[in-house]
């Protein structure tokens, strides 16, 4: 990739606030593992989502000051986080009947690779080592918006959008919304429909980072995000 | 995000002619019945009706049929102390009723919430209640393949609700009240104390607000059984 | 029947109490509407048995007195019951869980027809009418023991205890023990196995009584309950 | 009718080699860490365990693999801030193991305790980790056919319990434990605080008693997370 494709990209909290912004108020929402997270950080204002973790805590609070954990009340990272007015908790099965039956809104992961039909890696490389799935499997089928965080190619220039994974599946045609460090993209119809893109970048110079045909949305909307968050 | 309804009225307004509706309560206890009442004044038809009995008296469910409005009922127990509008129109045939076992009811409600399309279970095997049913053989012993059940609108009693919908219920009203919360495309509570958001020591929530969509506070409900008790008739 | 035989019969007070002997202390125990009921009353001293009731209270108490009961804490039956220490509530699918998983001692069930490889008939007389069968059909296949009272024969005087039911089944090959109006019955391997037999009637007077055949149990006792209950 | 065990040592003796033991907990939350240090004490091999994770550090789980007492883990997710322990033993082909989507993980428990021997979930459909599962479409959609998984040991956490077994727990703590202790043959608690008959509110019973066989107090416990910080070893 040219270096200045690279000082167009994004950053992950850039990222994570422009996936904020499509989310709406009261909506429920489980963000995964790592860089999602960061999504929490950049509710619009006047907006709130209610935020679930699958060990069973549904609207909880912010991390604790340090030194002020209690390990009990955790989110699935295993992060401490703490309970505010409308918390609730409940156990593993229930949590996941909220899950795989429909009722979070958003749910918002990182990916290996996505792919034009919306199949998603994002739980192995496929290279030996311990390998583990935890809730990726369940929530990719679990809400109603399955969203990506991901830079949109590997660190070797790879494409991370697809036209076919060539890792280890998570989920058959679950991705619906993609949020790159270049653009933001829409599974429709088994392909990519580009939603946004950042400016600077033009529409055969992301193609060419693509690994499947890309869509024009109508229109594409220049992809802007905060300066003091890059 | 404020999920409170000002009245029965506009918590139901929107209940279409031939939706599904699960109604929560087993005889009168945990029965939504301002809420059932509300349906029966606002005029919505054929309905299906799912719930563990068929209604008793003329108030509540037995109301709700005695005014035609239930094509269709799923339950599995459609007797009671007085059943007399039940029997009257299923024997004239206006009302269809698929009896289904009390635990499956519950349980394929459950399914509809967990997004469970299908389960095994040993209940009603080599009855009349399983023809039909696909049967499979798991470790030596016989199972009948049941569906999920789902609904476009649950009718729910709680005890306390906040405004994010966390609910509480009280004593054996619990029921089937918590499992058809989470197997609806909306859920309409009645509570009867409607309490700030924080009031409930989230040790203590039933049913997170997660499953609710609408609730109306119903500060002094009425209770099916004294008013079947006391001969009520409604409207 | 002979009048001498009518003499014979255990009252139904008799048959719960008889039933009664057999649950161990301890013993989670569902008893089903109307006559089962009964069983309750007649636990032995020093053993106390938990009794679940399928709409979602366990270890419940006694009814309350009458003009004090509160239609919100019902059982099964939709009779007032009352809490104690240890009372627990929870709802329909977690009760039938409780059901079906095995979890119950002990369900003590009436019958139309009890067949000699267990099948049960108790929920419909297949004569039309308004069909409802309520949690039976899951009952049957919950507990470790399932318990049927009845009289030994209808009121036209013809087997409840059969070769095969004729009426709608209920569950097949269910029943355990069969308490009746003159006996106690074990199903074994398919068969009918008389445990005890009330005095005064010989083995073949059963067996005449009985629709399929019996075995000897080794021994058969006699079948005595307190004199007062009839 | 009384469940108390005198000493967690007592409550876990009769565990044989061999045995399912289903452990509570996610991660260091309703971790029952005395319960796993009184089976590592006891001597029990060949062990399968079923837990979400596959220890962490050097105590608990970790310190039951690094003992060399576990054949098999079932879990969905065996890694951990420190897994050095499950890691070496799985990459020197010591130990075995049954990976299973998390949610899946949780719907065969409550399945084992609800007696459903199968049931169908779209998680998983079309990975690897559904491979040889049989696979049916409902409504057009394609679900794979999961079995129910049951224990003969269960290793609970709670935070309150009473003689007869009925249990609360402690926040996020609550995670597989109550499903845990329906789907065991014998079912193990350690509990925070025993309360006499009576003091914990029917309605705010989670898990009753009915799923519990033995009750010890352990009044101080420990924290996994915090014994770990602490960089603790057990034995």
């Amino acid at each position: 990739m040219s270096q200045d494709i690279e000082s167009l990209k994004l950053s992950n909290a850039q990222i994570a606030w422009r996936a904020a912004q499509d989310i709406e108020d009261g909506a429920y929402v489980n963000l995964g593992i790592g860089f999602p997270e960061m999504v929490a950080k950049f509710q619009p204002e006047g907006r709130q989502a209610i935020f679930h973790t699958e060990n069973g805590v549904l609207d909880f609070g912010e991390a604790p000051p340090l030194g002020e954990e209690d390990w009990d009340c955790i989110n699935a990272g295993k992060k401490a986080i703490t309970i505010k007015p409308g918390t609730a908790f409940f156990h593993h099965a229930d949590s996941f009947a909220m899950v795989r039956g429909g009722h979070l809104d958003v749910a918002i992961l990182g990916a290996y690779q996505v792919a034009q039909n919306g199949d998603l890696a994002n739980w192995s490389t496929g290279k030996g080592g311990v390998p583990a799935v935890g809730g990726a499997m369940d929530l990719v089928h679990g809400a109603r918006r399955v969203a990506v965080l991901t830079d949109h190619v590997t660190k070797k220039g790879e494409p991370k959008l697809v036209a076919e994974c060539t890792m280890p599946l998570t989920g058959v045609g679950c991705v619906t919304h993609i949020y790159t460090s270049l653009a933001v993209v829409e599974v429709v119809d088994g392909g990519f429909v580009l939603r946004e893109a950042v400016p600077g970048l033009s529409f055969d110079e992301l193609q060419a980072l693509t690994g499947a045909p890309l869509r024009a949305g109508n229109p594409v909307v220049p992809l802007i995000c905060p300066e003091e968050l890059k | 995000m404020d999920k409170i309804s000002r009245s029965a009225a506009e918590a139901v307004a929107d209940i279409p002619d031939g939706a599904t509706v699960m109604i929560g309560g087993f005889g009168g206890s945990g029965a939504p019945i301002e809420l059932i009442h509300a349906l029966i004044d606002q005029g919505a038809r054929d309905l299906i009706v799912i719930n563990n009995n068929a209604g008793n008296g003329h108030v509540g469910i037995a109301a709700l049929i005695e005014q035609k409005r239930v094509a269709r009922m799923i339950c599995s127990f459609p007797r009671s102390a007085d059943p007399v509008v039940f029997k009257e129109a299923y024997l004239a045939g206006e009302i269809e009723l698929e009896l289904v076992p009390q635990g499956t009811l519950a349980e394929r409600i459950r399914a509809g919430g967990a997004g469970i399309p299908a389960f095994y279970t040993p209940t009603s095997f080599g009855t009349e209640l399983a023809e039909g049913k696909p049967v499979e053989v798991f470790d030596g012993r016989s199972y009948v393949q049941e569906r999920w059940l789902k609904a476009d609108f649950a009718l729910i009693k709680a005890e306390e609700a906040d405004p994010h919908g966390n609910l509480t219920f009280r004593m054996a009203a619990r029921n089937f009240n918590p499992v058809m919360a989470t197997a609806a495309a909306v859920t309409i509570v009645q509570t009867t104390r409607l309490v700030p958001l924080g009031a409930i020591d989230p040790e203590q929530v039933v049913t997170p607000g997660i499953f609710v969509d609408r609730v109306v506070e119903i500060a002094e409900p009425a209770q099916e059984e004294e008013l079947n008790r006391a001969g009520a008739v409604y409207p």
